[in-house]
């Protein structure tokens, strides 16, 4: 039997109060299990989508579906949604309010009405699989920028979503703490969570993501493999996105190459080893 | 100028009981105020000044200043208080010193004089009690206390609401100020109006914004209703309330036999 | 970067604040008593407010903040000084005064607890002068300027000033009832109190006039 | 003659009233003309650096020389010395406080005093020179990011300082305006102001800067031409900093190749047409 997606779109479109479309006809699926990273350059709508998708902006047209079931924005069926897509917004200091990092982690599980033991027993969880435990009694405002944005992961990762939705969880970091964040998403897919992000970091797309989307003025001009929609240079061209580094010097190689059609790379290691062999 | 903040998370006395904090340090500062005793008063400046200093581990040249930021208000009331003005027919007996103005008599007594001398030193243990709380006593503390006196759950909610806004201000503040003092604003009374205006209104204009993004974060971890209770993991100590009612009683001791 | 503000933060900050310990124990709890009820009347208009829309939380939040961040700015005033009305004078007249008293109460409990002005016991009364009576006033004078159709800018300003020039005279009068003077009690003990303390508080209820209309007429703008 | 450097720090420290130090004897010449890129990690103290140089914090120990001549931080020297120093911001909505554009640039120039005429004719051109003319009249906080970018840099180049200091100035930025930033740098830089910024991003400081200062803990651990500084592996490891991958795919094509000592490549087309010539 397949599984409904998670999330699904269908012709959505959203019109701000003052006439500027934002949201034009999108139609999109997120399904399970999935890593997916959404590109595009500033003001082409990439927050807009994400507050849809857990239900916070309603569309001006078009439906939503969770889980295969069109929602209808009424207050428990809000709740449900709420609870499966969890939303990290970009600036930590917007997010984390709670007067400990605790606290600010136990504030979705409590609002989910459970008891205070297995609030407690989350809680811990939670800090230990985001790799917060240690912060546990500090105040959120005297973490540093790396420590924040791992505990407002951990908040949304508390109520045990099965979509994570975040807005540039890389932005402003040092590589360390990227790879950080990247290694604390990458174990919360293993629990089988679907993480959708997005960057304008072309590279981390490329190497992280197992499905690309690319937005522009408010529509998805592209979706698919990673290998496949950096291969387009005209959908590139038209987003304002570079190609991949690995993508560039791999395409580079070919056409010095003699046997064509090799693996394509999906890591520095494998172009690495490409270059070795063909010594 | 928030580091009062960060000593409350940063002292040797942060996993105490805040509740046994609060009673210490309330118990010490309503005594000295109802006792109306220099001794007593000095006794309780002292042990609070060492505990918050050497127990705690605030800083000594921190904690010096902070006692020196109320100075101004106590010398201009003390000043206030000892130095009486009277037509000169009214003057009392007990003068130490005075000075006739025309129909005036301006004019320091004995009794205004010994009862400022015990204000300050009430003040001094007072205030000495007050920093031993608020420096040792993290925010989620003083929040679980409040929520034990049965303090209106609006009420807390908007305090802590207040203090999250606090630190994000307070950052935009400090960078807008950077900001402008590096491009030479504040150099003169009328340029520091409008620089001091300007940042105002910047901060207004980021805080409305923030108020936004966090009501969307609220939302979506499905709190639009009520933000539930704070339940600290404090544990009571024994030995704490033994040397709270040790102090207690010595300084009914030492009131008593002075 | 994150502690710039602590070099420039030791100067001797004199709100009007009522320091810890200052008035005897009878007069401490009096004000309590005189404030609460008035704090209690702001939290049900609140508590009516967030049943419409549960968003003013976050905004009156944002408000006490926003007043504590300009209590502890520098202000150009020849004595240099605090600016808490200034915070108060535009909550005031956003919010209204019965609200202002939840606000301003708070305000003065992180004063206390963050920056270490006024006190704990004297929480009450300086929540009565600064909370209740100041925007209370600067309420009624900014009603009744409109009202004489006076220009918005000339009602901020009277609002402003007149709410601040209140609260210190009902400090001086908080300090003048708990410490009467020897020979002339309470009433020469007030006169002593008042002008000793219009040294610094006329010239910066000018200031702070000026300085929220600027405001006032900026934020219009936006 | 030589030229004294625009900065020169010698032995500078800086400890917070806690005692935490953030800079730990720092010497460092800023030399005219120079495009400097200062990489390293969160906290590695890079801010508290920059509000050293125009003289906004005071060093603890040691001191700071502006054209040769060490700076006692008075109120007439303080006013020249922030003059030729101007400082960007990391974050365009602390920098950007008055209600049109226009006053926003001419907030600076006013400050110094000049005439109407005099700073109308400076913001006109700062606002050609950066490509802000089209805002002129746009609220700032109306703007786009990287339109808000743009206006803060102009707002300090109207100052017409010798240096400019940037904090992070392509951070979240999609590479179009990234790109639109550097250009507006290297215009500047063409005039013949000094460039000193910041970044996390190792590729585009090995191929903008002519030279790499990397920080760590406080002190200034490597100094010198990119292809020097992202050699060093140790140095690299201790920040937490990744090779750029220009170096690194040169590397691998290094080991692998025959005729070794190549040219090393500057950018991505020298790289690409020395992968071409191994054919």
């Amino acid at each position: 039997m397949k599984l409904s997606p998670i999330i699904e779109m269908k012709n959505i479109s959203y019109q701000y109060p003052d006439g500027t479309k934002t949201l034009k006809n999108i139609s999109l699926k997120i399904d399970h299990r999935k890593k997916i990273a959404l590109l595009g350059n500033n003001g082409a709508g990439k927050s807009t989508l994400f507050l849809h998708l857990n239900g916070i902006l309603k569309p001006t047209s078009g439906s939503l579906y969770f889980d295969g079931v069109p929602i209808s924005y009424k207050r428990k069926e809000m709740k449900k949604l709420k609870q499966a897509v969890g939303l990290v917004l970009q600036d930590p200091d917007s997010q984390l309010f709670s007067s400990t990092v605790y606290e600010d982690i136990a504030f979705g599980p409590r609002n989910l009405g459970l008891s205070k033991e297995e609030v407690d027993q989350i809680v811990n969880q939670t800090m230990s699989d985001t790799e917060t435990d240690q912060l546990k009694d500090k105040p959120p405002h005297l973490l540093s920028i790396g420590q924040k944005k791992r505990v407002a992961i951990a908040g949304v990762v508390a109520m045990q979503p099965q979509l994570i939705v975040l807005d540039e969880p890389t932005a402003g970091l040092d590589p360390y703490y990227v790879k950080r964040i990247i290694g604390v998403l990458d174990d919360l897919h293993a629990q089988g969570k679907t993480i959708l992000l997005s960057t304008h970091n072309v590279d981390l797309a490329f190497q992280w993501a197992d499905e690309i989307l690319i937005m522009n003025e408010g529509e998805i001009i592209s979706q698919g493999l990673p290998e496949t929609v950096f291969m387009n240079e005209e959908i590139l061209n038209r987003s304002h996105l570079d190609k991949p580094w690995i993508v560039e010097v791999y395409e580079q190689i070919q056409q010095s190459s003699h046997h064509k059609h090799q693996p394509f790379p999906k890591s520095k290691k494998e172009l690495y080893s490409l270059i070795t062999e063909r010594r | 100028m928030l580091h009062i903040d960060r000593y409350t998370y940063e002292n040797r006395f942060n996993d105490i009981h805040p509740l046994e904090k609060v009673i210490f340090s309330f118990g010490c500062l309503i005594i000295s105020i109802m006792m109306k005793n220099i001794v007593v008063s000095l006794f309780v400046f002292i042990i609070m000044s060492s505990l918050t200093v050497f127990g705690a581990g605030v800083a000594l040249r921190f904690y010096l200043k902070l006692l020196l930021l109320p100075l101004m208000f106590l010398l201009m009331s003390i000043g206030t208080m000892i130095i009486s003005i009277t037509p000169k027919e009214l003057k009392t007996v007990d003068i130490m010193w005075s000075i006739d103005l025309f129909k005036w008599s301006v004019y320091i007594s004995e009794t205004s004089v010994a009862e400022t001398t015990i204000l300050i030193f009430i003040v001094s243990a007072s205030i000495s009690c007050m920093y031993f709380l608020i420096l040792t006593t993290p925010f989620q503390g003083i929040l679980w206390v409040l929520q034990k006196m049965k303090v209106p759950t609006i009420f807390l909610e908007l305090v802590v609401f207040t203090y999250h806004f606090i630190f994000v201000l307070w950052k935009k503040t400090r960078e807008i100020h950077i900001a402008q003092s590096a491009r030479l604003g504040y150099q003169n009374y009328r340029l520091w109006l409008s620089s001091l205006a300007q940042l105002i209104v910047g901060i207004f204009i980021k805080s409305i914004r923030s108020a936004q993004e966090l009501n969307i974060a609220i939302e979506s971890r499905g709190g639009e209703e009520s933000i539930p209770q704070v339940d600290g993991n404090y544990r009571y100590n024994r030995s704490s309330y033994i040397f709270i009612v040790s102090i207690f009683s010595m300084m009914l001791l030492i009131y008593c036999s002075s | 970067m994150t502690l710039y503000f602590w070099i420039n933060s030791y100067q001797p900050v004199y709100a009007m604040h009522i320091m810890e310990g200052f008035l005897p124990i009878h007069w401490a709890i009096f004000w309590w008593i005189v404030t609460t009820p008035f704090v209690l009347l702001g939290i049900r208009s609140i508590r009516k407010k967030v049943k419409e829309n549960p968003q003013v939380k976050t905004m009156l939040g944002l408000a006490g903040a926003f007043a504590f961040v300009l209590s502890a700015l520098k202000i150009p005033s020849v004595t240099g000084s605090s600016s808490h009305p200034t915070g108060v004078g535009l909550g005031t007249v956003l919010f209204g005064p019965m609200v202002m008293s939840v606000i301003g109460t708070i305000v003065l409990l992180f004063q206390t607890l963050l920056l270490a002005h006024g006190g704990l016991t004297t929480l009450g009364a300086n929540a009565f002068s600064m909370a209740v009576i100041g925007p209370l006033m600067t309420y009624a004078v900014y009603k009744g300027s409109m009202r004489l159709k006076f220009s918005f800018s000339v009602s901020i300003f009277l609002a402003a000033m007149i709410g601040d020039l209140t609260t210190y005279l009902m400090t001086s009068l908080q300090l003048a009832l708990a410490h009467p003077a020897v020979v002339g009690g309470v009433a020469a003990s007030f006169a002593k109190f008042a002008s000793v303390f219009a040294f610094t508080q006329l010239p910066l209820a000018i200031s702070e006039g000026i300085l929220t209309v600027i405001i006032m007429n900026l934020i219009m703008k936006y």
